[in-house]
């Protein structure tokens, strides 16, 4: 983010719609636990697309004015108050979030319906509230402009997400629960403890005050080694990846899409956050690598035990920490040299920066759709053995349809988004001369291609025997699903243009001397 | 050496001992105590820092309520220790944990030792304007002024923490109240103490509230305290549980951050936008704002102990909201 | 205050304070040495609460206001009342245990 | 007549310490709680010297809050520790 | 050395304490505790610091204290919840491990309450 003096302690004119964004939410969660019963689902459902259009608002507002939208709470300016930000890659995010959170909502309408002038039940209630809350605690993490919201904002995603894993009551998902609240409470206390020793050291929270005021002193590092390792943690990159596939895989089709979607995302942004907007004074060349290193172990590691799955919930559940991998590229290859002065790293580093966001947003879309396509299989089929799935790409063409375009981003396939977002990364490696990245991805894309051919191969094969629906598959629901499907390959053709909003609020390098 | 610093020496030491026996005591209903006496001595800790809000938070909280919670899960998971106890881990992991442990207490120990000077603060930054907002005590313009908006997450953490405990009752009790574990007894001390200290303690929470515009104190404690008063009536079976599923009760879990958030969005029309509150009536505001949160927050902690629901709804067709169906139960 | 009130009060507060700290010295001395909880524990809140008592008495006259004061009297009334209660509560458990580990 | 307080707090405050050495080793879990006990009439009085010793009057009311509170560990420890009820349906345990 | 230095040692002291109990133990229970720890150390480090800022006639910058008043409550809502999710394990399964068989996912993955 620029230079505290580009940005006025005042908010900016789109600025109330970030509270928008973070309030509606919030309204929505106390309405629909005042109000229960139905009443849950239909704020939710009107809620969804209305988070959307605000999201869609922020977005066109960034693009419009190129520059960071400002919110300051109650007109206290920060280091003493708190202030909501927006840069183009917060809108992306809350656009991304508004897109696959409407998917959800939709798909799991029939699942978690309640019945009309029945009374409320335990799984709706729980579930559409927790869905209102988890986009209300993303929205905030999208915009929080200071360190300690943020930490609330994590807290508030933790504890929106913990209730999702055990939704059916069975024994394994409380542990699967319980082992992912741990995970994230460890990992929430590190950063707090970070953002302790921030405030100790520099007296304000703020993340454009504390990018001014960060030198490269120990206690920066120390910081932000906590931060990290912290943040590793609730983001499960390898190998604190253990809480992650029983979680992702325990939770009903719908709870796990939006895990595995989004809620794994609010930890890795703040990441980003960290490294890029809080401390970009900070030399992290040591750190980028080591970053890197693990996304890299988390690549291969991730993939070989998707592939050694026997049930398709947790084959996507270790896809989803072999994607994570990638995420973290982005730290070797869009290192400083952001802010480097020579213009030609600038460059490439612009193009390992736009790669990583756009994996972050492909992967998303992609493995949202692959979730809700795997409940719908599993509620057809009545089991979720990769073994069973012969000859069902006949029988639910949509459903299987899908999951393979959720499955082509995964690979890299093009035209999918995820092909472009490796590709970038790709050339990224190559032009900063760190080729072993490239070979990762190169193989993580081949195994991919193997987890995921592991399902379509006998599911578009010829069955001998007919395959028996155990229950009639909505339409309606494939509908939604293959629609966010679609989106995920849509990704792949959006113009090059529209890669400009990421870098809304980025420093250039006029702005930024060395430190 | 001062008597002064003789003392906090003594209390630092003591709050160590506690905290290495909590982590080393071989029974876990040991180490509870011990964290429970923890959190006593962190009290104490507190006021020497001259933290007394701090203080009171913890001593509300920290060592009463979850002192409550935790006690009561180390007794029913006796059975279970001896199993887990065959799960710890090798001595290369524990070796590994330990330096790494070490590591970073020493880390944190030298920026304790060699902190920045000048030492940073927002004192006179939060001095400065809490003449403007009428509010005697600073911890409190923080928390509902300054940065207003932790505070009306947070409550939507506590919120969301009830949902997920009620989350994990059969869907049959949905609806229902939580039944304590055990029959509750008519006579003994503790029935007479449930029925002395409630009134009491009404006071004294009302007192916390009231006095934490001007002085330590506020909704947070004030609610702590009227909820452990109510959950001492519940253990002791003088008042039943509330059935989750009755609207006064869905009313009174959100009537705090509701009436927060109305008045911040009714700053936008009056004052300077989102949770600002027009200079005349910003102290009322804010106390009223601390009336609603008290009750609510007494509330959901009160829910918080009891625990997820363990009965069937009893008006299955009266009341508001008919909850659950019963083909699953009994 | 006069100054002779002053004094006076100074005074009080020393040796009731002082002797407060000599309860809790036996009280913990009992608890040390007595063989079973029953009667540790009675050692222990027997000389604690009057310890308390009379450490709240030497510091009534510092007392800044009759708010605080009556505060004073108050933590210790509370006290008592809840110390009866707890004596009383874990008597019974430790009866009921029948003192065995 | 300050440093006087301080030294009768810490003194006060050793005692509880040396009897928390005691108890928390048990054997028994009724000589366990009587920690909480210890801290509810020692702790507070420290806690009073304290306040007083320094002026900090407010810490009064952390004293005030602890009394209110001493109860509860024990309280809660008698209710997990008693026979549990048979049946968990049924009981009419009305508000 | 200041009682404030103290008690920021104290807490350094804590953290490594609550770390090492979080990893080491393995029931639940006990690793909610070390957590709670933890918790008080950050806490205890955090009010070190306020001590340190105190200006303006205040005895403490204000600004950690009530972060430290929000931490406490969320820490506590983790608590509660925490161990409503080991006493929920410990009644269907009656032990509270961690350790249990990666789940099945068994049929009918979908989304049934």
């Amino acid at each position: 983010m620029p230079h505290p003096d580009a940005i006025s302690a005042a908010s900016t004119s789109g600025g109330a719609l970030l509270v928008v964004a973070i309030v509606l939410p919030i309204v929505g969660v106390l309405l629909a636990l005042a109000l229960g019963g139905r009443h849950a689902e239909r704020v939710a459902l009107a809620l969804m697309p209305t988070l959307l259009a605000v999201a869609a608002a922020i977005a066109l507002c960034v693009w419009r004015t190129g520059e960071i939208a400002q919110y300051v709470v109650g007109g206290w300016a920060p280091p003493l108050g708190v202030a909501f930000r927006a840069d183009g890659l917060s809108a992306a995010m809350a656009l991304t979030t508004g897109v696959v959170a409407t998917a959800i909502a939709l798909f799991a309408r029939p699942a978690f319906a309640t019945a009309p002038g029945g009374g409320e039940t335990r799984g709706p209630l729980v579930f559409w509230t927790l869905l209102i809350a988890i986009c209300g605690a993303l929205n905030a993490i999208w915009f929080g402009g200071d360190l300690f919201t943020l930490y609330v904002a994590l807290e508030l995603l933790t504890f929106g997400a913990v209730p999702l894993v055990c939704l059916d009551g069975r024994p394994e998902t409380i542990a699967a629960a319980l082992r992912y609240l741990l995970f994230a409470l460890f990992g929430s206390v590190l950063y707090l403890l970070g953002t302790v020793v921030l405030y100790g050291a520099y007296g304000t929270l703020d993340i454009v005050l504390l990018a001014d005021r960060v030198r490269a002193v120990p206690i920066s590092w120390i910081a932000a080694a906590l931060m990290t390792a912290g943040l590793l943690a609730k983001t499960a990159l390898f190998p604190l990846h253990l809480w992650l596939p029983p979680a992702h895989a325990g939770a009903p089709a719908a709870g796990s899409a939006l895990l595995s979607a989004l809620v794994v995302k609010g930890s890795f942004f703040l990441v980003v956050r960290l490294w890029f907007d809080v401390m970009p004074g900070l030399p992290d060349q040591a750190a980028a690598q080591i970053l890197g290193a693990l996304g890299a172990s988390a690549i291969i590691f991730g993939s070989v035990l998707a592939l050694r799955q026997a049930r398709l919930k947790l084959l996507i559940a270790y896809s989803t920490v072999a994607q994570i991998g990638y995420l973290f590229f982005l730290f070797p290859l869009a290192p400083k040299s952001f802010v480097a002065a020579s213009g030609a790293a600038l460059a490439w580093s612009g193009v390992a920066w736009t790669g990583g966001i756009l994996q972050m947003i492909s992967h998303a879309v992609a493995k949202a759709a692959m979730f809700m396509a795997a409940g719908l299989l599993g509620e057809a089929l009545g089991h979720d053995r990769i073994a069973g799935f012969g000859g069902v790409g006949r029988v639910l063409p949509m459903t299987v349809a899908a999951f393979a375009l959720g499955g082509m981003s995964l690979m890299g396939l093009p035209p999918s988004g995820g092909f472009v977002a490796k590709w970038l990364l790709l050339t990224a490696a190559v032009a900063e001369g760190q080729w072993w990245w490239a070979v990762v991805i190169l193989i993580g894309g081949l195994l991919a291609a193997g987890y995921v051919f592991r399902v379509l191969g006998p599911a578009f094969a010829r069955s001998e025997a007919p395959i028996t629906l155990r229950a009639p598959v909505s339409r309606q629901r494939e509908a939604v699903v293959l629609a966010l499907a679609v989106c995920a390959l849509l990704l792949g053709f959006l113009p090059l243009k529209a890669s400009e909003l990421l870098e809304i609020g980025r420093p250039d390098t006029a702005e930024v001397a060395p430190r | 050496m001062t008597v002064g610093f003789a003392f906090d020496a003594g209390l630092a030491v003591l709050v160590l001992g506690v905290a290495v026996w909590t982590i080393a005591a071989r029974a876990a209903f040991a180490a509870v105590v011990g964290f429970v006496t923890f959190g006593l001595l962190l009290a104490l800790v507190w006021v020497r820092l001259a933290a007394v809000d701090v203080a009171l938070t913890e001593a509300a909280i920290g060592s009463g309520v979850t002192g409550a919670v935790l006690i009561g899960a180390a007794a029913r998971l006796r059975p279970t220790e001896a199993a887990s106890a065959a799960e710890r881990p090798g001595a290369a992991m524990r070796l590994a944990a330990g330096a790494l442990s070490v590591l970073v207490a020493l880390a944190l120990a030298a920026l304790v030792l060699f902190p920045p000077d000048p030492a940073p603060t927002l004192a006179p930054q939060a001095a400065l304007h809490l003449a403007a907002l009428d509010v005697g005590n600073p911890v409190t313009a923080v928390l509902l002024a300054y940065r207003a908006v932790d505070t009306l997450l947070e409550k939507v953490v506590l919120l969301l923490a009830l949902l997920g405990v009620w989350s994990l009752a059969p869907d049959r009790f949905w609806g229902g109240a939580a039944v304590p574990a055990v029959r509750p007894d008519s006579g003994g001390a503790l029935v007479f103490l449930a029925r002395v200290l409630p009134p009491v303690g009404i006071v004294v929470g009302v007192y916390i509230l009231w006095v934490g515009a001007i002085a330590p104190g506020g909704a947070f404690q004030g609610g702590a305290i009227l909820a452990a008063m109510w959950i001492l009536s519940m253990m002791t079976g003088l008042t039943g549980a509330p059935e989750i599923g009755r609207l006064p009760l869905r009313l009174l879990l959100v009537a705090g951050p509701a009436a927060f958030l109305l008045v911040g969005l009714a700053g936008f029309a009056v004052a300077d936008g989102f949770l600002s509150y027009p200079a005349a009536i910003a102290k009322s505001l804010i106390i009223a704002i601390e009336a609603a949160l008290t009750l609510s927050i007494a509330v959901i902690l009160g829910l918080l102990v009891a625990g997820p629901p363990s009965r069937e709804p009893r008006h299955r067709d009266a009341g508001h909201r008919p909850a659950g169906h019963g083909e699953a139960g009994r | 205050m006069s100054a002779l009130g002053n004094f006076a009060g100074g005074f009080v507060t020393v040796v009731a304070v002082t002797a407060g700290a000599f309860f809790f010295l036996a009280g913990t001395a009992g608890l040390l040495r007595f063989p079973d909880p029953l009667t540790r524990l009675h050692a222990l809140t027997k000389a604690d609460n009057l310890g308390l008592g009379l450490i709240v008495l030497g510091l009534l006259p510092r007392a800044t206001g009759w708010l605080d004061g009556l505060k004073l009297i108050a933590v210790w009334l509370l006290a008592q009342l809840v110390g009866a209660t707890v004596t009383q509560i874990i008597a019974r458990v430790a009866r009921r245990d029948g003192g065995t580990a | 007549m300050a440093e006087f307080l301080l030294i009768a707090a810490g003194f006060v405050l050793a005692m509880v310490a040396l009897g928390l050495a005691r108890v928390l080793r048990g054997p028994t879990d009724a000589d366990r709680i009587m920690a909480a006990q210890l801290l509810g009439s020692g702790g507070i009085a420290a806690l009073l010297l304290l306040a007083s010793a320094t002026g900090v009057s407010s810490a009064i009311d952390v004293a005030l809050t602890l009394a209110l509170l001493a109860a509860f560990a024990a309280a809660a420890f008698v209710r997990a520790t008693a026979r549990p009820e048979s049946g968990d349906d049924g009981r009419a345990g009305g508000q | 050395m200041t009682a404030t230095t103290l008690f920021g040692l104290c807490g350094a002291a804590l953290v490594g304490l609550g770390l090492f109990g979080v990893v080491v133990h393995p029931q639940p229970l006990r690793k909610i505790l070390a957590f709670n720890l933890l918790g008080g150390g950050v806490f205890l480090l955090f009010g070190a610091i306020a001590r340190r800022g105190a200006a303006a006639g205040m005895g403490a910058d204000p600004v950690p204290q009530a972060m430290v008043i929000t931490g406490i409550v969320v820490a506590f809502s983790a608590t509660a919840l925490a161990v409503a999710l080991v006493l929920r394990l410990f009644e269907a399964t009656g032990g509270a491990s961690l350790n249990s068989d990666p789940p099945r996912t068994e049929p009918a993955a979908g989304p049934d309450g």
